[in-house]
């Protein structure tokens, strides 16, 4: 089913996509779909997402993994591995 | 019991003296009261500004879930956490954890495992800007194998 | 490196925000501040005071050793001891530990060392004060016990 | 050989004894042989040294034994068990 995302980009992740969000009309099932997607559209995605082990994903604001599905979801965001305190 | 719990995320600086001194006057009957402050560090010399990100609503949802999760698991009567963003210069506090408890043990262990959670879980990311240019902090492994002990 | 410890027994009050203020001011380049600050507990209800009786001397000695011992073992910029002796009423700061390192680690470790040794091998001995009379606080099994970890 | 110590009490010792410190002169050996004297000597001696086990000892300001000579000390106190911090 086609649904459309705000997709959100953090740190090195935004900087080499070039933009800190965006809308996405997508039919990806999972995360992974929707990378794979991305990645098919331009070297700048494909760039930033080459290594998803370097990679964390949020949905709807809460950590998940790659597996997860996209189903009912309207926030996705992708950023590297968090260093605060 | 509810347990007074705090959390700012903020880009304006704070006095971490003066924190404590509010918390301390919040913190009703506590015996013991353990404050960590991070501060920005150069540590290879030549640093100009740590910039802080964070992905705003997330950051302070994960911080109060780590924040309930401290107060569930130790016998508190008061929490704290502050963490900025933006851009800070070496010398300012980048962030604060504070616990009060009645007995020293739990209040030192909220404190801690706040402070692994929040290193590891809560959305920031550092860069550094030297003169020489600018570049991410990566993440430790020794942070992450933190995590496990709790 | 020599690091700058402070270690102070005094019967005057103290302000444990503003010690914190001036320890940050003095820690050089540390990333990392740890406090505990110790207050006057109500336990049972009906305390009028808490009175400190200390061995003038010996006790600075001691904690001057416990400090010497936190520095050689972790990576500290500094080291803060302060402790109280006379009469204290409930609320009032009895004594306060602060420890700067690089790490947060290091920082909460030399904390915690210290605490665990300022109960149970400083000269200091608590009388509590309430209106059916006064007794001696009788040490407890597990502060002995919280020494055998470091 | 005979010597004079400084002999000092805190807390519930000082309490029981009565006096918070006193001159002792003593040909006692070890600390165990001083607090035989010191019982030796009234009921409140006697009463505040009955359970050493509840006691701790320090020499010239360093926590020691019971068992520990007193050859060359000169400060000799005794008092429960420490509850700092």
């Amino acid at each position: 089913m086609t649904t459309t995302l705000d997709v959100l980009y953090f740190a090195w992740v935004r900087e080499r996509i070039g933009l800190p969000r965006e809308r996405v009309t997508t039919d990806a099932a999972t995360v992974a779909d929707l990378v794979a997607e991305l990645r098919a559209r331009e070297d700048r995605y494909d760039l930033a997402f080459a290594d998803t082990t370097a990679l964390r994903v949020a949905l709807d604001q809460a950590l998940a993994g790659f597996d997860a599905p996209l189903a009912g979801v309207r926030e996705v965001a992708f950023f590297p591995p968090m260093t605060g305190g | 019991m509810s347990v007074p719990t705090t959390v700012r995320v903020q880009a304006d600086p704070f006095d971490p003296g003066a924190e404590a001194t509010a918390f301390h006057a919040a913190a009703g009957p506590a015996g013991a009261v353990v404050t960590f402050t991070g501060v920005v560090r150069d540590v290879a010399g030549g640093l100009i500004a740590m910039e802080i990100e964070h992905y705003p609503g997330m950051t302070e949802r994960a911080i109060a879930d780590m924040a309930a999760t401290a107060t569930a698991r130790w016998d508190l009567t008061g929490a704290l956490v502050i963490h900025r963003h933006g851009r800070l210069t070496p010398g300012e506090p980048i962030m604060m954890v504070a616990t009060a408890a009645r007995h020293r043990a739990e209040a030192f262990a909220a404190a801690e495992f706040l402070m692994d959670w929040l290193k590891s879980r809560a959305p920031f990311w550092k860069k550094e800007v030297t003169a020489a240019g600018a570049a991410w902090v990566a993440a430790r492994p020794e942070d992450e194998v933190a995590l496990t002990r709790w």
